[in-house]
């Protein structure tokens, strides 16, 4: 029992880790047909773990309900708002389109949920805006360069900013705003991201190294 | 006195092709391409004097040795050399030695046929300067699936490099304590659980938005662990909302097990996970009420994010919740770093896992990290230093052999 | 004066979402035609690998996005598709992102009209299909058999425009359309990277500066960001569209961002010399 | 204009404004429009679960084709959902396992491959240029020596084994330097990409505004903001 429990998780991950590992250096196409072939298994098994998670939302908004808690009507309207979505999703078999153009299912997913996301979206605008004159004080030097490089680029990536530019340095002076901004974006920017991807690259490569060799247990809910 | 005349001009313009008789290619040679899936040959030959612009080889293909013989290509002698295949020095002698030519497909009878794996086909090469051709003899080959990729041996030898260091690193640090840098933003959490048992109010954390196969979704997960064992012996409150139903139930389990390490059992509840959706911005809406109307004193971003950083952490912000945030994808970071109280940048949140739990294995796997990346500078120092020697000296060709293995095929 | 500094630094944040808000409302409702645009080279990059391209040539194009990411993409593939049908390439298009089907299919659609193209003959729209990576690794190894049927449901093999075509290696270019993941980066690991094809991007202004090192490497030849890159491919096209009357309103709101920044600078350092005085 | 045009414009516009009006404050609106939101998010994602993943990838094949293999991550799928019973939950841990190794099978080669050599490769150049015999040293390799110290000194920040002092702490606080640069310029470079977001919406809430759609913006918005005064003074009147 206990080899079922613990150690045959760790022979399979471990397996599978090595065959997919391995799988990247042979290019015969046994081997590809063999990723495409089980990557098509994560989406079933995805799937069934939406089963879960459903089960999670249903009880959280029922026990709203049930208990009368403060805005329980809010989750009813969820409730309702699924299955009506859910029950036109089924009588539209899935298509957002079809030859008639928009189905019922593709004029809730227009006319509600992208309105609903982009609005969600675009408040970051505003956001953007807040955290900007809240957070860009130049308390150091690290602050200062953090607003500094923002103010350029906010500046010379807009077409006001470069004519400006052009306006007062005339247009044949050879530093116009868009090489600044250029340079700033793929010499100063580009050298830190690439270091940050390098660590993450090693990081990445580390844990994946662990879960293969079973050090790494955590996604178990298990402790050393 | 007309006659001598033609002759000249016939003599300028023809003259390459007087000066050097035309020979059947030599060397010819017909074979599978190497390092592939199949259904690609390639045909190699020695140049010849003759190369030159006015000098035309023609590539014929057939399905039987006696044809009929398709045409696949027609290119001038002086291209389509060894030498233009960016391939690395240890798996393709990259030479302007001997030509080469690529075919994975040819017209018969208007229609496009790629070639099959197993099948043998019949090649042969015309040398033509627009008057005389000469042919070559026929060569023949099949494609077919390989088993190995030559050109990607330096990633399995770092990858093998890097296995040994990492491992090595993680045995060693099971047997002796290791230094680790201060991270501040890690200090910091300890303050804010404080903060929220004093004035009554939950612990929000999020795990990000990824999947549990990735790697900032573990360290996260585990980040999780350690602060809630924290919470459960202050006896605060912690939610966990969740936009993946398997990080859900990892991170169930986890809590669960938090809270019995903590001694607190009778603390736990199933609810603290909960599953709000899988959508991005409905998930991001609905945690930005539940912040808004339970006003939270902490709020912990961790793991991976999107656009949804900055609708988070600035409503976080706005109700005055202490926030500390850890991602790895960097474009996210200016956000958390402009609205947070502390950010954990990039590698630093795996970093803060092993920091926290003061696990043996994630503090032996953080030094073999910094091993790895010093062997990367290591790498970038010689590399930069050859490819500026080689520039210099003009000794390219040498220099090649080594930076070739710092590059990805 | 210090008094004053610090209630405007801790202005309430609705001020500053109304000013946004007229900073957008004023251009949308009476635009100001702001002069011409920079051409940046990683624009210049996919404008001119699709220049180079001979007419029948195939260019691939996958959008994958959603409608929220519509106002930065959406002109983007208009551009890229006018270029493309002016220069009468093959184009081929299809989404890895399951709900911007719809509006894929529309942007084909809707150019193709536009320049009186034969559906199937110089142009075909593929549709999605589940399984990203699986997709990708499938379309380099065989086309037809990954999509056996074209969104509209025409099997691929009787379209002529699939005649030469077998897989992504018979492509002449792709672009990827990107607006986040699955997206550029995926068809760099599971695409170019194991069949060789050239790749440029366009993708939300976002992500753009994490792909600079992709772009520099050579990893994609170029790359269109966000709704300047996309104002910037109409400038080149000499075609000005949406993207460009964009241009109008991102010059406001970058212009109030700044003003409020300094200010705010101004009044910290107002409020921070009374400090150390005292 | 069709009916169903006209319905989904002030649904959009109605939504739309719902969502904006917590920018204001936390309000009935947006409790509405964000429940909604999830509800039909949620609707949205079993149908396409349903008929765009597992009828294509999972019941066609299998009871359709009979590819009995499939029965695997079918058993796979249905031990996940052991996990409703607390106490037999470990079978769940055997399709973690294999969903993990998966994962950091796929992950080790490309990340080498994608990040760690293509990066490399893209910062191992020569320091100077050199045109036919003439070497000399020009502003380009100035910016490649500069992506050359930017990569290194940030590589040293993320030394976390090393105490950051003497000179390992200076070239570090340099990496700190690189790092901030960056997120300021992405700050600015998005702030943009944001814009054009909010940009593109209003610019559908302006097109619902004409008398096309019959004012459907400007009368969701009055009665919205009606709504707001009203309660202001009810609630006035009950502290009172």
């Amino acid at each position: 029992m206990l080899f079922l429990k613990r150690y045959l998780p760790l022979v399979i991950c471990g397996f599978t880790g090595v065959v997919f590992g391995i799988q990247y250096y042979v290019p015969h196409k046994a081997s590809e047909d063999l990723l495409t072939f089980i990557n098509d298994w994560m989406i079933i098994i995805f799937g069934f773990s939406m089963i879960l998670a459903l089960a999670s939302l249903f009880h959280v908004h029922y026990q709203k309900i049930r208990r009368r808690q403060s805005g329980w009507g809010f989750s009813l309207i969820v409730f309702i708002a699924i299955i009506v979505t859910v029950i036109i999703g089924i009588i539209s078999q899935g298509e957002t389109v079809d030859e008639k153009g928009l189905t019922s299912f593709g004029w809730i997913y227009t006319n509600m949920l992208v309105p609903l996301s982009g609005t969600m979206f675009s408040i970051l605008a505003f956001f953007i805006a807040s955290a900007a004159f809240r957070a860009f004080r130049a308390r150091t030097l690290d602050a200062f360069l953090l607003l500094f490089a923002a103010i350029i680029i906010m500046f010379g990536r807009v077409p006001a900013g470069e004519y400006l530019w052009s306006k007062i340095w005339g247009a044949e002076f050879p530093l116009q705003m868009g090489d600044i901004t250029e340079w700033i974006m793929g010499v100063l920017n580009m050298a830190a991201r690439r270091g940050i991807l390098l660590g993450v690259a090693l990081g990445a490569i580390a844990t994946s190294l662990k879960i293969i060799f079973g050090i790494e247990r955590a996604y178990l809910g298990e402790k050393e | 006195m007309r006659s001598i005349f033609h002759l000249l001009i016939f003599l300028l313009i023809e003259g390459q092709a007087f000066s050097q008789e035309l020979t059947p290619p030599k060397e010819l040679k017909a074979f599978d391409a190497p390092y592939d899936s199949g259904n690609v040959l390639y045909l190699t030959w020695k140049g010849m004097p003759y190369d030159s612009e006015k000098v035309d080889y023609i590539v014929y293909i057939s399905e039987s040795e006696e044809g009929p013989f398709f045409e696949i290509g027609r290119f001038k002698s002086n291209t389509h050399f060894k030498a233009d295949k960016n391939w690395p020095a240890w798996a393709w002698k990259r030479t302007t030695e001997y030509h080469y030519f690529e075919i994975s497909s040819f017209i018969k009878e208007g229609k496009e046929i790629p070639l099959e794996n197993g099948k043998t086909y019949f090649l042969k090469l015309l040398v033509t300067d627009g008057i005389k051709q000469v042919k070559s003899n026929v060569v023949s080959a099949f494609p077919k699936g390989n088993l190995f990729n030559l050109l990607k041996l330096n990633n399995l030898i770092y990858m093998i490099i890097f296995s040994v260091i990492i491992l090595w690193f993680i045995a060693r640090a099971k047997k002796r304590e290791l230094f680790l840098r201060k991270i501040p933003a890690l200090e910091a959490i300890e303050e804010a659980i404080g903060r929220s048992t004093e004035m009554g109010r939950p612990i929000y954390f999020l795990t990000g938005r990824l999947g549990m196969s990735s790697v900032s979704t573990i360290a996260s997960t585990i980040i999780l662990g350690e602060v809630a064992k924290k919470v459960a012996t202050y006896g605060t409150e912690i939610k966990v909302p969740h936009t993946d139903p398997i990080v859900m139930s990892v991170c169930q389990e986890i809590t669960k097990q938090a809270y019995i390490s903590a001694g607190r059992p009778d603390a736990y509840r199933e609810d603290s996970n909960f599953f709000i959706t899988e959508d991005q911005f409905s998930y991001t809406a609905a945690v930005d009420g539940l912040m808004v109307r339970e006003k939270p004193a902490a709020c912990f971003y961790m793991g991976y994010y999107y656009a949804e950083s900055l609708l988070l952490s600035e409503v976080g912000a706005s109700i005055g919740a202490i926030q500390i945030a850890g991602t790895d994808a960097e474009h996210q970071l200016p956000f958390f770093v402009t609205t947070c109280d502390y950010t954990l940048i990039g590698e630093e949140l795996y970093a803060a896992s092993a920091y926290l739990s003061k696990n043996p294995v994630l503090m032996g796997t953080l030094r073999g990290q910094d091993v790895g990346k010093g062997f990367l500078m290591g790498a970038v120092f010689i590399g930069t230093g050859l490819a500026t020697l080689g520039t210099i000296t003009g000794a390219m060709q040498i220099v090649s052999f080594v930076l070739d293995w710092f590059k990805g095929f | 004066m210090r008094k004053i500094a610090n209630i405007l630094l801790n202005l309430d944040r609705r001020i500053i979402f109304l000013l946004i808000a007229a900073a957008v409302l004023v251009p949308l409702l009476r635009p100001f035609n702001l002069p011409g645009i920079s051409i940046s080279q990683p624009v210049k990059g996919v404008y001119d690998k699709i220049e180079s391209l001979a007419p029948g040539d195939v260019l691939f194009i996958s959008m994958d996005f959603d409608p929220t990411a519509k106002p930065e993409l959406y002109p983007m593939g208009i551009s890229i598709l006018r270029h493309a049908f002016s220069k009468d390439l093959r184009v081929i298009c299809m989404t890895l992102w399951a709900p911007g089907v719809g509006m894929a299919e529309e942007v084909m659609s809707k150019v193709a009209r536009e320049y009186h193209k034969e559906y199937g003959k110089d142009y075909a729209f593929l549709g999605w299909m589940p399984g990203q990576l699986t997709v990708i690794i499938g379309l380099g190894q065989d086309l037809k058999k990954t999509f056996p049927k074209d969104f509209y449901g025409n099997k691929t093999d009787r379209l002529q425009i699939f005649e030469n075509i077998n897989s992504l290696r018979d492509i002449d270019y792709m672009v990827d359309l990107a607006a986040g993941d699955p997206g550029i980066e995926t068809w760099y690991l599971y695409g170019k990277e194991k069949y060789g094809f050239e790749l440029g991007g366009g993708c939300t202004a976002v992500i753009a500066p994490g792909l600079y090192p992709f772009l520099q490497t050579g990893q994609i030849n170029g790359l269109i960001g966000g709704m300047r890159g996309a104002a910037e491919y109409e400038t080149l096209l000499n075609r000005k569209d949406k993207a460009t009357v964009g241009m109008d309103v991102l010059s406001t709101t970058h212009f109030l961002i700044i003003g409020l920044v300094i200010l705010s600078n101004i009044f910290y350092l107002i409020t921070r010399k009374g400090k150390t005085v005292r | 204009m069709d009916l169903s045009i006209l319905l989904g414009a002030w649904v959009a516009a109605g939504l739309t404004l719902f969502i904006f009006s917590f920018l204001y404050k936390d309000n009935f609106f947006f409790k509405l429009g964000e429940h909604l939101y999830i509800g039909v998010s949620v609707g949205y994602s079993i149908t396409l679960l349903i008929f765009k993943f597992m009828r294509p990838k999972w019941f066609t094949p299998l009871f359709g084709e009979h590819q009995w293999i499939l029965l695997i991550p079918t058993l796979l799928g249905i031990l996940i959902l052991t996990r409703f019973i607390p106490r037999l939950s470990w079978p769940s841990r055997l399709t973690f396992a294999f969903i993990f190794g998966f994962g950091a099978g796929l992950t080790i080669p490309r990340s080498i491959s994608g990040y760690i050599l293509q990066q490399i490769q893209g910062t191992v150049i020569p320091m100077i240029t050199k045109e036919g015999t003439q070497i000399s040293y020009t502003f380009r390799d100035f910016s490649n020596l500069l992506v050359f110290i930017g990569v290194l000194t940030v590589l040293i920040y993320f030394f976390f084994s090393v105490e950051h002092k003497g000179a390992i702490n200076i070239l570090s606080r340099i990496g700190i330097l690189f790092l901030m640069i960056s997120f300021g310029a992405s700050f600015g470079y998005t702030a943009m990409a944001r814009m054009s977001l909010l940009f593109g919406r209003c610019y559908d809430l302006t097109l619902f505004s004409s008398k096309r759609y019959y004012y459907a913006t400007p009368i969701l918005l009055c009665l919205i903001i009606l709504c707001f005064l009203i309660h202001h003074v009810l609630s006035k009147k009950h502290s009172v």
